[in-house]
């Protein structure tokens, strides 16, 4: 809390990959090779810096670097201040580390596209502002990575821009990201207009100390508003329809934005805030609901699909909620938690699916793959680690970070929903349970059993199976590292981010971490028995609740349904604003106000007869009128 | 010297609807002869004698010939004439009335009612005494402006010569 | 026999300018074959010119001369050098046009011209009712005579017609009103008349003021009196139309200026509402009017019947200050030389109607802005001027002054009503522009510009142009000017 | 400084270029001279305007509120009329805008083939008059310039315009001069009422803006007389109808030019004169304006968004982006309101550059048909790159110039007017729908028109063009210090003087004494008519006022 | 004697009479004749109000009225002549070309 500053170099981790970007993008066009070669290297120099840094950071303190004044203005002053504290480090960690290994990927990944140093450039300019998101000092710095991650998602969710649908993913993506971002930016005026500041340093005094005379409404409106750019960037309901679409980009995108990194922002903010949320009970209240009914629906959501990448997509938006829960209860450390280790092992889950992907000449489709264990030895193995991870097996990271999790909502002390927390553990559980069905389901019908596609699978090249061997290390043991058992506790590294929730440390045995990770052990099992053996018995299911099955893989239709409600209308009212309103109300008023000077000029075909005798008429009555009514009355 | 004036009056009003609701022109401009010679009577009865000669002499005489030449020389095309529209006349007649009545009743309380108690005499001696000593300069403008008519008159009436044709 | 001659001296221009309609006359019989009867004529008008600026020193205010027949005042020496100022320009451009249409070769048209141009200057000093009157009918015969004087076409005829008629009439109703003004104060003396004329029956008063402003409106060509003007406008032949449009109507306004303030001075809260109510008409009626025209000279004549608006608003700021003199001084100056200014380049542009088929429509000026360049840019900036909008400044300011006027005497709603119908105005003036620069000429027949212009024309449309120019950039000289014409009446 | 009347200087040397364009030897009056050599020359005179204005920066005072580079001299001294001008903070980058803008605009004046001479003359005066309006300082000059823009902008529109120019130009004309006439009435009415209580006649703005002898009434009836005029130039809704088809038919330069500098000018006036003068009435409308605005703003977007035309679509986003500036304006905090001036540059620059990038289009295909293009970036990638830098600015991405702007109005509007700040939060998504599904159509997807295949990328001469446009979208988004540090005392400062003025006229009783001078006027006429009618004429006028 | 405004009723009378005949009547010579009705009742007027007034100004503005009368009588018919050359008819109705 009272952390003390130390000025440090911050700059070049956030400037390394912005030269990346540019030089790969200029030196790119004249050989595409080096593109890749650049932005590699310039992410991982910001992540030995990262490191440097990270090493050197003492506890209860944290890294300042004031660059300049940004907007300085009356009463409004906002630097461009990076900061370094433990969980920006953490968090920086991630996104350089996982970031490095995903440019190395690519570099194979990428081998034969046209467009490689855009390509490069574009991540390269993804993690300049992820790094400008989680160094930032302030919520207005926090603000221009928010944006610009938007952007670069915006960017490589259409870069192969050729295919009109997916630059419209890319289109819904950038836009419904706005939607959470208005919210984002009116959270930031009412902070600015109620406290003055958007620092964090000030910030947290000033909202904890109470000395803002401003009451729970205004924690509750803040946090309410912020959490709605959290949905947008982390995908929650009812922002998350652009995720699913935003696997339309090359998949160590999907990768590195739309699961390790970028879409954790929502919880890095929260969690960077969390000192206004432990205020809000109410609001915190809404992320858990929200997070709940995320994590179900798109884990139900996810059973159903057959395209691969969708289901991993569907899975990270269910993870997000998981994320999303844990923050809910208060307890940031483990968002923060779960965020890292499901980068490990949603990283590797994505490249995996790269690799098949790759190895079957883009097929993405799982009704065509299976049995390719054989092929891919190197892939299959990482997936199923990771699968088992995400699973929440125990000793598995996932298992780890999901523990947490339950454990955080088990001691539920928020007077809102208190009575129905039980209730929604089960739900809690029960996706858990569903989380490693479905990712057992991709895992059984990618590597198992025969192939039953048409093109010639082959594993990957080192560059792509090395990352993957990485990220799969990480994402077994990674959690078991980060939870105290190797002398290194997360939740201790972040005790800034405790805001006097009690903190229960209880350590339990391998036994009942066992049968603690029983929902990820049925999963799994359910899923292998099911789809390796009782082939017949999915379709069966589905057959038997037939709106229920259409409900599912038709996504629950939130797409159709915000079409329906949202897009078409607003389509409708433009077209309708244009047509009618402006070119017919407004312009017709204005033309018509011309016509009507034009037919008054036309009334000179009736005073100007051209009669002699008329004209007389007329100047004699005026005379008479003049005359009379003037002079005599 | 009353009993002459209204006698005059009744002609005169009676010779001017006369001149306006003839229908051949040629009445018409022998109703208008008529009136003018009446309206040099009532000149006369205001001791306007120089006036009313020169009334008689100019207008009924050389005005009134001009009129009646050019009617002659122009009669051959008068057939058609229909000289009344009632809208018109309406219009005109309503208009008439209203001008008429409103400074009628105007005049009537306005000016001095009595009769003129002057013994002016509108002789030649007294008129040209003014006219070629005070007025002597609009006397001048008045010529400038019956050279104009003639000049006019030239320009107009010329039949038409070397027109370049385009 | 000594005032006399001085009193003559100081009539200078008039007696030169009638003095050359009979020189002229004379010369058409004594001359045979052609002569340059405009150079003579406005050697004479130039002279005339001169001459006004040589006896305006000698004008004093409230000065008459001649046995109080005519004014020999600052007022007076200013619309004697407008005058003779406008009809030398008037004549300069209207040269060529009349020469090309035969009608210069009736060498009575110039004596006629100047004819006119004594009557209207004689109109504006004249002091005395009579003396008014018949300077109106010399510069009005004259003036019917020259409507009528392109022998060979119908419409100059029936403009005559039109004109002598509705004028005779108008003419009537004006000698009744000085008729009634005699009999109500026994004078037709201008200053006599002021100073009785506030002792009288108000009511009878104002019956003899409405009759002579009836004939002095008509002249003036203003709403409701205005019917005959666009017709006459039209029909007469080019030049004569922007005689008409300049000199007869700064006469016209001259006069009227004279005889409501001076003479009718003290009355002026009787009759403001009439002139209110003129004025109003006039703005809407002239500009709205003009909107839908294809006759470029049409619409102009429309046009300066709404500028007559605008000037006549300028009557009813003699209320309180001098200013309204001193705006529609300044109005009448600028208007006359925009007006010229167009006039010269429509004459230049279209044929007169002598030429057969008649085309002063405004597709003659489609293409204009490649075709002849400079006369483009200098009808724009005539037209600009008359809409009031810079770089035609010189309007801007005209209007600018005569809308202050009228608003610091209190007229708001009226200089409301300027403003918008003005507003209308740029319609029109903008459609001639549209032609000239935004629309080819597509049809082939459309004819190159007309006989090349003299060079009285060329020098004209230049000094018009300059005229416009210069009273935009430096207004102030002419108003303090016409301020000090119009302060002490 | 003092001395030489750099100011002036700036104002005029555009038109004695277009003066001089004209007069420019060796050419023929018909056909068209070389017109190498006229740009050349318009270019020269552009630059060293724009040369003369960064000299106006670097002798600029930010800490001096008043004006400064004052020159005063008597023009029409019988109207107190003066050639008065001056430059504060607000105004000093609005000239730059402007002087920066034109060098650009006759660089990107290669694609007008025919009377080039008369273009770049057009481009010229118009120059001098948005100058000039935004440096006057007497009602009437500020009048003169402001009518003076009219006529350069009317010929642009309709000689080099498109199909429907002479529709457009008329319109645009029209519509201007109706609101500019009623602010001329307004104008004279208060010189009147200030002559009427003062005696004096002014049109001097820093006098008149110190006169106290209107009531509210009045106030508010001026008022409206002058924001109309504005609001037709902003344009606000629903006076913008004029826009779209004056934009869509201008050429690329025209365009540039009315949504860079013209459409600032109404906002301008209403900071300049309506606000100054009429601070009660200022502060009644406030309400109706800022709805006004954020209606124009989502309305704006909305409408922007069911374009089929790419001009018409960026016109119909400057009526959004207008939106923003005039609710930041009338939010009338010091942070809303450098906001909104901060915005009017960036809508200048972005929109500029969109409209030039428009034309780059147009030269090319002669068409502004948003259907006839698409999947453009596959064959002119500098092009979609730059296309995307200014798409991002318009739609206000952080560390473009954009977003300081609209951060600026919608932080500061929200502290006074949060209700309509909400709703203009709103265009900001509306924002990203509209440009973003324009870029979509246009860029992406596969190339379907054969003509767009040959389509060639921007040329060197472009590129030069977008250069500084491109370089300013960064450093104001990035470093907008320098600007707002020059701002933000001007606008305090403004401010300040327009609330106290405000307090002062409401705690003052309404001056009444023009009334008083009315009737002693009226009583002086009456009285010259003599004694001996006057019950006569006494008795007309009684019976008169009953009628 | 008879009192001078049975004479100004007169002539006002007759001058009401010439206007509504210039209305009514088509035949340009007639209307032409109306004209010089209305001047012959202004100039009775005049001559009424010389004899009130006992001056002679009255007088001498009749004198000038036949003036410009004979003026208008010598160009009016001029212009009706002219106006009959070029359309065959001296009918004013006939004479509208020009309008609106």
């Amino acid at each position: 809390m009272n952390q003390a500053a130390i000025s440090a170099t911050i700059w070049p981790i956030a400037f390394f990959p912005l030269l990346g970007a540019l030089l790969a993008y200029v030196l790119g066009r004249k050989e595409r090779d080096w593109a890749g070669i650049i932005a590699t290297a310039a992410s991982a120099l910001s992540f030995l810096w990262v490191v440097k840094l990270v090493w050197a950071l003492p506890e209860a303190h944290y890294f300042e670097d004031q660059l300049f004044q940004w907007i300085s203005l009356a009463d409004l002053k906002v630097d461009f201040t990076f900061r370094v504290d433990q969980l920006s480090a953490v968090m920086c960690m991630v996104v350089t580390g996982v970031g490095t290994l995903i440019h190395l990927y690519s570099t194979a990944y990428m081998h034969e596209d046209e467009g490689r140093h855009r390509f490069f450039a574009y991540l390269n300019l993804f993690m300049f502002s992820m790094l400008l998101l989680v160094l930032g000092g302030n919520l207005m710095v926090l603000f221009i990575g928010w944006e610009g991650v938007g952007l670069c998602s915006y960017l490589l969710i259409g870069f192969w821009f050729k295919n009109l649908a997916y630059a419209a993913a890319g289109r819904k993506a950038f836009v419904v990201n706005r939607i959470g971002d208005a919210g984002f930016l009116l959270g930031i005026f009412l902070l600015l207009h109620l406290v003055g500041t958007t620092d964090f340093v000030a910030l947290q005094p000033a909202i904890m100390s109470g000395n803002v005379a401003l009451g729970t409404d205004f924690y509750t409106l803040v946090a309410l508003c912020l959490f709605v750019g959290a949905c947008g960037k982390s995908a929650q309901i009812p922002l998350f329809v652009w995720l699913p679409d935003a696997m339309a980009g090359p998949t160590p995108v999907s990768a590195l934005i739309h699961a390790a990194t970028m879409v954790t922002a929502g919880v890095y903010m929260l969690a960077r805030m969390g000192f206004l949320f432990v205020l809000a009970p109410a609001a915190l209240a809404v992320v858990l609901v929200v997070a709940v009914a995320t994590a179900f629906v798109a884990a139900t959501t996810a059973l159903t699909q057959y395209d691969i990448k969708k289901v991993l997509a569907y899975s990270t938006v269910s993870q997000l909620g998981f994320m999303f829960m844990a923050a809910a209860a208060g307890a940031f450390w483990v968002a923060i938690f779960h965020v890292v280790t499901h980068a490990f092992f949603k990283a590797c889950l994505f490249l995996g699916a790269g690799s098949v992907i790759h190895g079957c000449h883009h097929e993405q489709d799982m009704r065509h793959m299976g049995g390719l264990y054989k092929k891919m030895p190197i892939t299959c193995i990482t997936y199923g680690v990771s699968v088992l991870a995400i699973a929440g097996i125990f000793f598995f990271s996932g298992y780890q970070s999901k523990h947490a999790i339950l454990g955080a909502l088990e001691h539920w002390h928020n007077p809102h929903l208190k009575e129905w927390i039980e209730y929604i553990l089960i739900l809690v559980k029960f996706t858990a349970f569903l989380t490693a069905f479905y990712m057992t389901r991709s895992f059984v019908m990618t590597f198992l059993g025969e192939y039953r596609g048409h093109a010639h699978p082959h594993e990957s090249p080192w560059p792509m199976t090395v990352p993957l061997i990485v990220l799969a290390v990480l994402g077994a043991f990674g959690g078991l590292a980060l939870s105290g058992s190797l002398g290194f506790s997360l939740e201790h590294y972040l005790a800034a981010l405790n805001f006097g929730a009690a903190a229960e440390h209880h350590h339990e045995s391998i036994a009942a971490a066992l049968i603690n990770s029983w929902t990820g052990l049925l999963g799994v099992g359910l899923a292998f028995v099911m789809y390796t053996q009782l082939k017949e018995l999915p379709g069966m299911f589905l057959r038997l609740v037939p709106p229920l099955s259409k409900l599912l893989s038709g996504k629950y239709y939130f797409d159709e349904l915000y079409g329906a409600i949202i897009v078409r209308p607003l389509e409708g009212l433009a077209a309708f604003l244009w047509k009618v309103v402006d070119q017919g109300m407004i312009d017709g008023m204005v033309n018509g106000t011309a016509a009507f000077v034009d037919a008054t000029g036309e009334l000179r075909r009736i005073t100007q007869t051209g009669q002699l005798r008329y004209y007389a008429l007329m100047l004699f009555g005026a005379t008479v009128f003049f005359i009379i009514f003037y002079y005599v009355l | 010297m009353a009993v002459t004036f209204y006698l005059m009056a009744v002609l005169l009003l009676l010779s001017a609807v006369a001149v306006i609701t003839f229908k051949n022109p040629i009445y018409s401009a022998l109703a208008l002869v008529f009136n003018l010679f009446v309206v040099a009577g009532l000149f006369a009865t205001l001791d306007a004698h120089f006036i009313a000669a020169v009334q008689v002499v100019v207008y009924a005489g050389a005005i009134m010939v001009l009129v009646m030449f050019v009617l002659m020389l122009l009669s051959a095309k008068l057939e058609k004439a229909s000289p009344f529209s009632p809208l018109y006349f309406g219009a005109a007649l309503i208009c008439g009335l209203a001008f008429a009545v409103t400074l009628g009743l105007e005049f009537d309380s306005g000016f001095n009612s009595a009769p003129p108690a002057s013994d002016l005499q509108g002789t030649v001696a007294a008129v040209g005494k003014v006219l070629y000593s005070r007025y002597v300069f609009p006397f001048e403008a008045a010529s400038l402006l019956l050279m104009a008519a003639i000049a006019g008159a030239v320009v107009l009436a010329r039949r038409r010569y070397r027109t370049k044709e385009l | 026999m000594n005032t006399l001659w001085h009193d003559m001296s100081l009539c200078a221009p008039a007696l030169i300018m009638g003095a050359g309609a009979l020189v002229l006359m004379m010369l058409e019989v004594l001359l045979r074959g052609p002569w340059p009867r405009a150079g003579v004529a406005g050697l004479f008008l130039i002279a005339a010119l001169v001459s006004t600026l040589f006896v305006n020193q000698e004008y004093e205010v409230g000065q008459t001369i001649l046995q109080g027949f005519i004014y020999a005042d600052p007022f007076a020496a200013f619309f004697n050098l407008l005058i003779c100022g406008g009809a030398l320009l008037a004549l300069m451009i209207g040269e060529s046009y009349l020469q090309r249409e035969g009608i210069e070769a009736r060498g009575e048209y110039y004596a006629l011209y100047l004819f006119s141009t004594t009557g209207a200057l004689l109109l504006c000093n004249s002091a005395e009712l009579i003396m008014l009157f018949l300077s109106l009918e010399i510069m009005s015969m004259a003036l019917y005579c020259m409507c009528g004087s392109a022998l060979a076409v119908r419409r100059s005829a029936e403009a005559a017609l039109k004109y002598f008629f509705l004028g005779s009439f108008s003419s009537a109703f004006l000698l009744y009103g000085i008729a009634v003004l005699y009999g109500l104060t026994g004078t037709m003396q201008i200053g006599a008349i002021s100073t009785a004329i506030s002792y009288k029956e108000p009511i009878l008063a104002m019956i003899g003021v409405g009759l002579m402003i009836v004939g002095l409106v008509f002249k003036i060509g203003a709403v409701p009196f205005h019917f005959w003007a666009p017709d006459v406008y039209d029909g007469a032949p080019t030049p004569v139309t922007a005689y008409m449009a300049c000199v007869v109507k700064s006469a016209a306004i001259g006069v009227s200026i004279r005889i409501l303030w001076v003479c009718f001075g003290a009355l002026f809260p009787l009759w403001a509402g009439s002139v209110w109510t003129i004025a109003l008409l006039t703005m809407v009626v002239g500009n709205v009017f003009a909107v839908k025209q294809r006759s470029v000279k049409r619409m102009l004549a429309y046009s300066s019947i709404a500028h007559a608006g605008y000037i006549m608003m300028a009557f009813l700021a003699q209320g309180g200050t001098y200013e309204g003199g001193a705006a529609a001084l300044y109005y009448l100056v600028a208007y006359t030389v925009m007006t010229l200014g167009a006039f010269a380049v429509l004459l230049a542009v279209t044929q007169g109607p002598g030429g057969g088929a008649f085309s002063d429509d405004i597709s003659k000026f489609n293409g204009l802005g490649s075709r002849r360049p400079v006369l483009a840019i200098l009808m724009s900036l005539f037209l600009l001027s008359l809409a009031g909008i810079p770089p035609g400044m010189a309007g801007l300011l005209g209007k600018f002054y005569v809308f202050s006027a009228a608003i610091k005497s209190g007229y708001v709603g009226l200089a409301i009503v300027g403003v918008l119908s003005s507003a209308i105005s740029c319609f029109y003036y903008l459609r001639v522009i549209v032609a000239m620069y935004f629309v080819e000429d597509e049809s082939s027949e459309v004819s190159p510009v007309l006989a090349a212009p003299s060079a009285y024309f060329h020098g004209a449309i230049a000094v018009c142009a300059a005229g416009v120019v210069f009273l935009g950039i430096f207004p102030g000289w002419l108003y303090s000017f016409a301020a000090q014409v119009t302060e002490r009446f | 400084m003092s001395e030489f009347p750099l100011l002036s200087s700036i104002v005029f040397l555009p038109l004695v270029g277009a003066i001089l364009l004209y007069l420019f030897p060796g050419f023929g009056p018909r056909q068209d001279p070389e017109s190498r050599a006229v740009r050349a020359f318009s270019m020269v005179v552009t630059l060293i305007t724009f040369v003369l204005s960064l000299l106006l920066w670097g002798g600029f005072n930010p800490q001096n509120t008043g004006y400064q580079f004052v020159e005063n001299k008597i023009w029409l001294p019988s109207f107190g009329i003066t050639y008065h001008v001056g430059l504060d903070g607000i105004s000093l980058f609005l000239v730059l805008l402007t002087t920066f803008l034109m060098p650009i605009v006759v660089l990107a004046s290669n694609s007008v083939e025919k009377k080039v001479r008369g273009y770049l003359a057009s481009m010229l005066v118009l120059q001098s008059a948005m100058l000039g309006t935004l440096v006057a300082l007497d009602m009437f000059l500020f009048y003169i310039f402001w009518e003076l823009m009219l006529a350069p902008m009317y010929f642009i529109i309709g000689v080099w315009g498109g199909k429907r120019r002479i529709y457009a130009a008329l319109k645009f004309v029209l519509y201007t001069v109706f609101g500019s006439v009623l602010m001329l009435v307004g104008i004279f009415y208060l010189v009147w009422a200030y002559y009427q209580q003062h005696g004096v006649v002014t049109f001097g703005l820093e006098s008149l803006a110190r006169f106290n002898g209107l009531s509210v009434q009045e106030e508010v009836w001026l008022f409206a007389a002058f924001a109309l005029a504005f609001c037709i130039k902003v344009p606000v809704f629903p006076f913008h109808t004029w826009l779209p088809d004056a934009h869509v038919e201008a050429p690329t330069g025209g365009s540039v030019v009315l949504a860079g500098v013209m459409l600032k000018m109404g906002l301008y006036g209403l900071i300049r004169l309506a606000y100054p003068l009429f601070p009660r009435a200022a502060e009644l409308f406030t309400p109706y304006l800022a709805g006004l605005a954020v209606i124009g703003v989502v309305y704006g977007a909305m409408v922007a968004w069911a374009q089929k035309d790419i001009k018409k679509l960026v016109a119909y986003s400057s009526v959004s982006h207008l939106g923003y500036c005039v609710l930041g304006f009338v939010a009338f905090n010091t942070v809303s309101a450098a906001g909104s001036i901060y915005q009017m540059l960036n809508h200048g620059i972005s929109t500029g550059a969109l409209f030039l990038l428009v034309g780059v289009l147009y030269d090319r295909r002669h068409t502004r048909e948003i259907s006839e293009y698409g999947g453009l970036a596959a064959r002119v990638p500098i092009f979609a790159f730059l296309f995307l830098v200014f798409t991002l600015s318009s739609i206000a991405l952080p560390l473009t110039n954009g977003f300081i702007g609209e951060f600026l109005i919608l932080a500061g509007s929200f502290q006074e007017l949060p209700g309509f700040t909400i709703v203009a939060v709103a265009g900001v998504v509306l924002g990203a729908v509209y440009m973003l599904t324009l870029y979509m159509k246009t860029m992406y997807g596969e190339i379907d028109e054969a003509k767009n295949g040959a389509l060639t990328d921007v040329s060197m001469r472009e590129l030069v063009t977008f250069a500084p446009l491109l370089a300013l979208v960064f450093i104001m988004g990035i470093y907008p210090k320098p600007f707002l540090n020059a701002l933000e005392p001007t606008i305090k400062n403004y401010i300040r003087v327009v609330e106290e003025r405000r307090q002062m006229l409401k705690s003052s009783a309404p001056m009444r004494t023009r009334q008083v001078a009315e009737d002693q006027a009226a009583d002086e006429k009456i009285s010259s008519v003599s004694d001996k009618s006057k019950t006569a004429l006494d008795a007309l006028i009684v019976k008169r006022s009953k009628v | 004697m008879v009192p001078i405004t049975h004479y100004l009723i007169l002539a006002l009378l007759m001058f009401s009479i010439g206007v509504v005949g210039v209305i009514v009547r088509r035949n340009a010579i007639v209307v032409f004749m109306c004209i010089e009705l209305m001047l012959n009742s202004v100039n009775l007027t005049f001559v009424a109000f010389s004899k009130q007034w006992g001056n002679l100004d009255g007088q001498i503005a009749v004198f000038f009225v036949m003036v410009v009368a004979a003026a208008e009588a010598a160009i009016g018919l001029a212009i009706i002549l002219s106006v009959f050359r070029a359309g065959q008819s001296i009918e004013t109705s006939d004479a509208a070309e020009l309008k609106f």
